[in-house]
């Protein structure tokens, strides 16, 4: 069956828990933990071509409760999972295990925590069955809250926040798992889909949805998306690169299993909700595609770097919930890839950013600026960080959203491609605010002096730049992984090659056009620097400036309300509602909560008794 | 055999009454007789669970034969609870406190045999009787610290259980005056069918009303703040954890046996659903961990009394598991609380001067919140599962709801305790070592009874299986070719 | 005009009554006094009527004592027969249980009654009532 | 196709798109000057304006993003021509659909924004916020054309669309409200009045080019001519059946040139927010129209 079993990574995870939590305060423990994810990485990789070929890696540990055995069973899609969180993980260790830790005090908290969330999360890639998967869902919530509040103050309040919306999900999960026990007796995933069609259609629907907001929930959908941006931008940097990268596409992964494995594209297809007004499917997608451009809009927003970046995670994760629910090999190629992307090109761009903050101590981007000489190493990493999260080729992220663009176009859904588009199109201002604001422009004089990270942070840094690069260079490295999925999950698979796919009403092959892309660049480099006079530098401060002579101590930055044409047009739409009902929810609890409390605090409490038996055989005599 | 299962009952008594005669020649050493008495009751019931098996037995008191006899029935239901009991009175038994007055012992004794009493009796009148004990018992023990606040909280409790037991005690008169009977083995023959009208409802909702004071059901839990946060908290975690359960398994035992009425049922689900809501939004607004605590023990026993009130077999495992969860798990808590006593934002940074007890009540809140998989996820599964299985949707919701308000409650809690803050040296909180043993030891039996999950579900189907089997109950206590007159009907 | 006669001469009828009432004025005294006596007085009462109602349904119009007499006379038919004629002693043993008890509480609320008074100096629940959380408060905030 | 093939369209194509360029350029000028009743430029004018721009005596970099900007922004629109089906030299243009190409036609934007942003001068980077807000109104009505026209074809390959043109009819004649439509958001996209303030040529000191000199201006104007001609390919290519052999071709180019051209001098120039507001309104609701009748089409 299988090459090697899971016992050994959870043995290795464990083995990475105990050092993080004894040792976690010793200099070079941040070293050995970045081995031991890359080993656990490895561990998996070598055992890949058997995911690849349709088996699993299963762990010996079982138990049986309620006539259910939970066991651990890592398929392909598991293992795709499960290499990018090792991939974000090891790196976000890397990055913290040199100089960076040793301005960071709690340094045991966040390699202890890390190693938790690393291992709650391969629990829930692995669990093979309802009961498995939530017990590890609530295990990734608990931990995801240790993670989100180390930092105490902002992030502790961003982690409260966090938790609640967690246990909303939790518990609605909760609801649809006991609806589902009830229909079917069971909780495998294979007696579930067996026996879906016990259920009476408002049933089904029910279910859905609740499994939708449960699990949407963790990746931000939209209603419930409020919660997220403060908890991943207040955090330190390998955390913020870790969850960025990866902590909320758990939810995702629980979505693809449940919706595409479980339920069934095609149940989801024939559910209509009440009134038959829109179809389930339609209902999701464009569920996704607000979650796609909302926050990306409120992220053209941000003053902050973190924030920005973090709100764009969220948008992000409404493509690949739109590729996912598309119904077509190629959109669900495209929102699976796309979780890999995003992974490599947000912890990129987290990075970059707070290797700024390092040096500079702040990622306002109004007190930013002009940074690209002194930090170079960075700002090319975040370069491709943007061309990647903005879609444009030659980085990964373009592949992906290619494949969900002509998803919608081949199923015949031109709003929800423009929709994809207006995101894309947002994100791409969003973006060239961030690196403008940034490394652009003027610099500070108080950033004279600054130097760019040491190398312990910026080589994982280069790395992801080039994982970005190389993927989307090599678009075939992951398509292979994906059709696997596919083609395990029983739906349509998707006709790749290493350089792209071929649709037959449209192809795209990205060795060609990166190939391309790289000798036109190299023609227009020719063109600019062969013909023509030599060019003078100048300094960073000599430009026109209306005539003017400028001196370094004089502000002279375009930052603040970047696109202010654009704000005049859209800043009305911008209304806040969902906060509006999270405060109105807040003020009906406690206000509920102070009228419960009062009726427990009466001096005349006797009443109540009086009161109910009166009631009651008032009752008795009415029955 | 079984027959020795009197002495649970006799032997506090006797020891009771003895107390102050022994204290005068042993002095400190008093206290140590009663733990030596428990000890010796867990052994009388370890060596009687062998025994009873999978039949339930029952114990003819003076000889008379039932109905007339007064009878004690033992089912592995009543013997869980009772060794449940014993194992966290002996826990909690105060002899480790120095200077304990005498008084204090004897209380606690006759506490215990009114327990045992309540558990065992399959009598209506002995239920009312022992219930009655532990009662008094339990005003004299909330009183003992002797404060002002402490005689009012008692005086309070005192009046509203009194007039409950006023009520049971109507109830009682109302079956008796329809029936001529008391023994719930006979009733059980007689009232489902021939007193299914208003004087049986009547009956029926006076006994709840009765019980539940105890039971902490709503609304006639208003004592249960007050007294929980101004009684030793030893007290305070005997009453929240042992005493409330053994009232909710005597309402358990009317439902199932005399009152299986739907219209019964959906009262207690109603009250029930209230005390959950109620509760945890107090829980909520509580600024005093003790406070807090208690309301989340009514939220609890509301549960519990949702989980019966389904009244199939499913519920009544659910209503057990989530009995006996909270009966190992409040007590610890309340201790561990002992020296928090005060407004929870001056625990603000907890942590750092006693990590271990918070982490231990940490991880015991998220079992009270039913977090996978500590031990309280897989009872709240069962009453999910029980629920759904009624179709009670709404109910599911509810409770679900009221689960995320508890979390926002606990997890500000948390918060405050693992706040990088530092606490004045003068406010420091430790726990202290002396509460330690019981939680520890609570803990110990909650965490690691989890690798015994599996082995546990199957003992509480099983119980839950007797418990419902009302056929069982009457052939045993009445005997299987015994047919008894109709009474007075 | 008859049946009304029977009705109202009907010793079940007045016991009824008489319990009943006292059930009403001591719940009525329990919750609406404000005095603390006053309420373990109508607790008192309360009880009273309960026993009342207790003892009345072992009553049986024109029976005899509980009590078998002729010893010689041992056939169970005879004694079935006796038993039919007599009143059903168990409320009444009940009931003296349940006095004992009654009154056990009556005594222990009393103490409690005089303790209060000598701490507090009233004996007004609701007074009481905000003392007890006045001096919650004050444990919470000033201890250590 | 042999390797001697894809070199050959590697190195003529963007030559030839280069030169075309120029003539749109040119021709655009002087019609324009016909207009305005002036003579117009000579014929190699444009030419020779870059000429001198690149043999400028003084060339001053901001540094290296400065030069890395705008070679970036020259290498995207190379890209862009070879990807472009013309008669005869369409070899690419399967390997990458017309979404690439939409998002290869945005690398320039950004390689220009980059340049720009270097040069560290405000006025340059107000230019290119107006620049990406532009971007964000022209490209809705056009993302909805091309999702119109690609849902009429039902492919996203620019070859298959040309070839069912031939076989059928012009995407003009089918598809007239996209067209329509389309015609103004390239319109947009040219930068000519009313939708010119992003470029702002007649105030160079708020603008992209405040910082430009020399031969960054110089390639600036190659972009021009590269930019002209890829759009109006693109806008052939969907909608005029594309070329069947050069002759008919280039005129197809020069009348989609042509038609903004005549128009547009009657304009005055419309604020950042109310060309979005324009834009958003008039052709992206014909465009929605037009997408709406493909789509009840079947």
């Amino acid at each position: 069956m299988s090459v090697l079993d899971l016992d050994h990574v959870f043995f290795l995870l464990i083995v990475n828990i105990g050092i993080a939590v004894l040792w976690g305060n010793r200099p070079f423990v941040g070293k050995i933990l970045t081995l031991l994810y890359i080993l656990e990485g490895l561990s998996i990789l070598t055992s890949y071509h058997v995911l690849l070929s349709g088996a699993v890696l299963s762990s010996s540990l079982t138990f049986t409760v309620m006539q259910q055995t939970v066991q651990w069973q890592l398929g392909v899609s598991g293992g795709f999972f499960a290499l990018i969180t090792f991939m974000a993980a090891g790196l976000a260790t890397w990055f913290s295990s040199g100089v960076w830790a040793r301005s960071y005090a709690p340094i045991r908290l966040l390699h202890s925590y890390m190693a938790l969330n690393v291992a709650a999360m391969l629990l829930l890639l692995a669990s093979n069955d309802f009961l498995g998967l939530f017990i590890a869902w609530e295990l990734v919530s608990l931990v995801s809250f240790l993670i989100i509040a180390i930092n105490g103050g902002r992030s502790a309040k961003a982690a409260y926040s966090y938790i609640l919306y967690a246990f909303l999900g939790a518990m609605a999960i909760l609801l649809a798992l006991i609806i589902i026990w009830n229909a079917t007796n069971s909780f495998s995933y294979v007696e579930v889909r067996h026996h879906w069609s016990t259920m009476s259609v408002n049933r089904q629907l029910i279910v859905v949805l609740l499994l939708i907001t449960g699990f949407g929930i963790k990746m931000a959908i939209l209603p419930f998306h409020r919660w997220q941006a403060p908890a991943y931008a207040y955090v330190p940097a390998p955390v913020a690169a870790f969850l960025g990268a990866i902590s909320s596409r758990m939810g995702l992964f629980a979505l693809f299993i449940v919706l595409l494995q479980v339920v069934g594209i095609d149940v989801i297809q024939t559910l209509w909700l009440p009134f038959e007004i829109i179809n389930m499917q339609t209902f999701l997608l464009w569920l996704a595609a607000l979650t796609l451009i909302i926050p990306t809009f409120i992220a053209l927003r941000q003053t902050d770097a973190r924030l920005l970046l973090a709100w764009h995670g969220i948008g992000q994760g409404g493509f690949m919930l739109l590729g996912i629910l598309s119904a077509n090999a190629l959109g669900t190629a495209g929102g699976i890839m796309h979780v890999f992307n995003h992974a490599s090109y947000q912890a990129a761009l987290f990075f970059a950013v707070f290797s700024v903050s390092y040096r500079t101590g702040t990622a306002d981007l109004d007190r930013l600026g002009g940074l690209v000489t002194r930090m170079p190493i960075s700002f090319t990493v975040m370069l491709v960080g943007i061309i990647g999260l903005a879609g444009l080729p030659p980085m990964n992220g373009f592949v992906s959203k290619w494949l969900i663009y002509k998803a919608l176009l081949d199923e015949g859904m031109p709003l929800l491609f423009l929709a994809a588009v207006i995101g894309t199109l947002g994100t791409i201002l969003s973006v060239y605010k961030l690196i403008h604001n940034t490394f652009l422009g003027q610099l500070r004089l108080e950033h004279e002096n600054i130097k760019e990270v040491p190398w312990s942070m910026s080589i994982p840094m280069m790395i992801l730049a080039s994982i970005v690069f190389i993927t989307g260079y090599f678009p075939g490295l992951l398509l292979e992984s994906i059709a696997a999925m596919q083609s395990t999950l029983g739906i349509s698979v998707v006709d790749y090659h290493l350089g792209g796919v071929n649709t037959g009403k449209g192809n795209l092959n990205m060795i060609v056009v990166v190939s391309t892309m790289l000798m036109a660049i190299g023609m227009g480099a020719l063109i600019f620097f062969v013909l023509g006079n030599p060019r003078k530098q100048v300094t960073q401060w000599d430009n026109y400036a209306g005539g003017h002579f400028l001196t370094s101590d004089m502000r002279y930055q375009y930052s603040h309300n970047f696109y202010p044409g654009l704000m005049r047009v859209i800043s009305p739409l911008y209304r806040n509602t969902i906060f509006w009902l999270e405060s109105a929810i807040v003020s009906t609890v406690q206000f509920m909560a102070h009228i419960s409390y009062a009726l427990f605090m009466q001096a005349n409490y006797l009443l109540y008794l009086i009161l109910l038996v009166v009631i009651s055989l008032l009752w008795v005599l009415a029955v | 055999m079984q027959d020795s299962l009197i002495l649970l009952v006799v032997l506090p008594l006797l020891l009771a009454f003895l107390l102050p005669v022994i204290a005068r020649y042993l002095g400190n050493l008093s206290g140590l007789t009663g733990s030596l008495l428990l000890l010796f009751n867990i052994l009388l019931l370890a060596n009687a669970w062998n025994s009873v098996g999978y039949s339930p037995k029952v114990i003819l008191l003076g000889g008379f034969a039932a109905p007339l006899g007064i009878v004690f029935y033992i089912d592995k239901l009543n013997m869980l609870f009772a060794i449940l009991t014993t194992i966290i009175a002996l826990l909690l038994w105060p002899c480790r406190t120095h200077n304990t007055d005498v008084r204090e012992y004897v209380l606690w004794l006759l506490l215990l045999a009114g327990c045992y009493g309540v558990i065992l009796s399959g009598d209506l009148f002995n239920i009312y009787v022992f219930y009655e004990l532990l009662a008094v018992a339990s005003y004299g023990l909330v009183t003992l610290p002797a404060t002002g606040a402490s005689y009012i909280a008692g005086f309070r409790y005192l009046m509203i259980s009194a007039l409950g037991s006023a009520f049971a005690l109507l109830g009682i008169a109302l079956i008796y005056s329809f029936t001529g009977s008391v023994n719930i083995a006979h009733l059980a023959q007689i009232i489902p069918d021939h007193l299914h009208h208003i004087w049986g409802y009547s009956a029926a909702l006076l006994l709840i009303i009765g019980f539940g004071v105890k039971a902490e059901l709503f609304p006639v839990n208003f004592w249960v703040a007050e007294v929980y946060s101004h009684a030793d908290k030893r007290v305070t975690a005997l009453l929240a954890g042992v005493v409330s359960k053994i009232a909710v398994l005597i309402i358990l035992r009317f439902i199932i046996l005399l009152f299986p009425w739907q219209d019964i049922f959906n009262f207690l689900l109603l009250l029930g659903i209230i005390g959950v809501i109620v509760g945890e939004f107090a829980a909520f607004y509580a600024q005093d961990l003790l406070r807090l605590l208690a309301f989340s023990s009514i939220a609890q026993s509301g549960l519990v009394i949702i989980a019966f009130a389904c009244a199939t077999e499913a519920g009544i495992m659910a209503g057990i598991a989530l009995a006996i969860h909270h009966l190992l798990l409040k007590p610890a808590l309340f201790l561990l609380a002992s020296h928090c006593d005060r407004s929870i934002n001056d625990l603000a940074g907890l942590a750092k001067s006693s990590p271990w007890a918070s982490a231990l009540f940490v991880i015991l809140a998220l079992s009270l919140l039913g977090v996978p998989p500590l031990p309280g996820f897989w009872a709240k599964l069962l009453l999910l599962q029980s629920l759904m299985a009624e179709q009670y949707l709404l109910l599911l919701v509810l409770v679900l709801l009221a689960t995320i308000v508890e979390a926002a409650y606990l997890f500000r809690l948390f918060m405050l305790f693992y706040q990088r803050q530092e606490m004045p040296e003068q406010k420091r909180i430790t726990i202290q070592g002396q509460e330690l043993y019981p939680v520890i030891t609570l803990s110990g039996i909650l965490l690691l009874g989890l690798f015994f999950l599996p082995l546990f579900m199957d003992s509480l189907r099983e119980i839950a299986m007797q418990t419902s089997n009302i056929e069982a109950y009457i052939n045993t206590v009445l005997g299987k070719v015994q047919h008894i007159g109709e009474g007075n009907i | 005009m008859m049946i009304w006669d029977d009705i109202f001469l009907e010793v079940d009828f007045w016991i009824n009554i008489v319990s009943i009432a006292l059930i009403v004025i001591g719940i009525y005294g329990i919750v609406f006094s404000q005095h603390l006596l006053r309420m373990v007085f109508g607790l008192g009462l309360l009880e009273a009527g309960v026993n009342i109602l207790l003892v009345k349904a072992g009553y049986q119009k024109e029976a005899i004592a509980p009590i078998v007499t002729q010893a010689s006379d041992t056939m169970m038919s005879n004694i079935l027969a006796a038993t039919a004629q007599m009143v059903d002693p168990v409320p009444q043993a009940m009931v003296l249980t349940a006095i004992v008890i009654a009154a056990g509480v009556q005594a222990l609320a009393l103490s409690l009654v005089i303790r209060i008074y000598k701490k507090y100096g009233t004996l007004d629940s609701h007074v009481l009532f905000l003392a007890m959380e006045r001096d919650r408060h004050l444990s919470l905030n000033q201890k250590d | 196709m042999s390797g001697q093939h894809i070199f050959l369209e590697l190195i003529l194509m963007p030559l030839l798109a280069f030169m075309i360029g120029l003539f749109l350029v040119l021709m655009m000028r002087k019609v324009r000057a016909r207009i305005e009743r002036r003579v117009g430029p000579p014929f190699l004018q444009p030419l020779w304006d870059i000429i001198k721009l690149y043999v400028k005596k003084m060339q001053i970099s901001h540094g290296v993003i400065h030069d890395l900007g705008i070679i970036m922004l020259l290498g995207g629109y190379i890209t862009a021509e070879v990807f472009l089906p013309v008669p005869g030299m369409s070899g690419f243009t399967s390997q990458g659909d017309i979404i690439t190409l939409i998002y290869l036609m945005m690398v320039p934007s950004l390689g220009l924004a980059l340049g720009v942003g270097q040069c560290a001068n405000p006025n340059g980077s107000i230019g290119i916020s107006r620049a990406l807000t532009a971007m964000l109104a022209y490209d809705i009505p056009f993302i909805v054309v091309i999702a119109g026209a690609c849902l009429y074809y039902g492919t996203t390959d620019l070859t298959e669309i040309i070839a069912l043109q031939k076989s059928q009819q012009w995407g003009l004649l089918s598809m007239p409200i996209l067209a329509l439509a389309g015609l103004i958001a390239i319109h947009a996209m040219l930068g000519k009045e009313p939708f010119e303030i992003y470029v702002a040529p007649a105030e160079i000191a708020t603008g992209p080019m405040v910082e430009m000199s020399g031969k960054y201006l110089g390639s600036l104007f190659v972009m021009q001519c590269l930019q002209i001609y890829t759009i109006t390919v693109l806008y052939t290519s969907l909608f005029l059946g594309g070329g069947y052999t050069w002759f008919d071709f280039i005129p197809k180019l020069f009348l989609v040139a042509l038609l903004p051209v005549m128009i547009t001098v009657i304009f005055p120039r419309y604020k950042t927010d109310d060309v979005l507001r324009w834009l958003w309104k008039w052709p992206t609701g014909l465009a929605l129209l037009g997408l709406a009748i493909v789509v009840l089409q079947g």
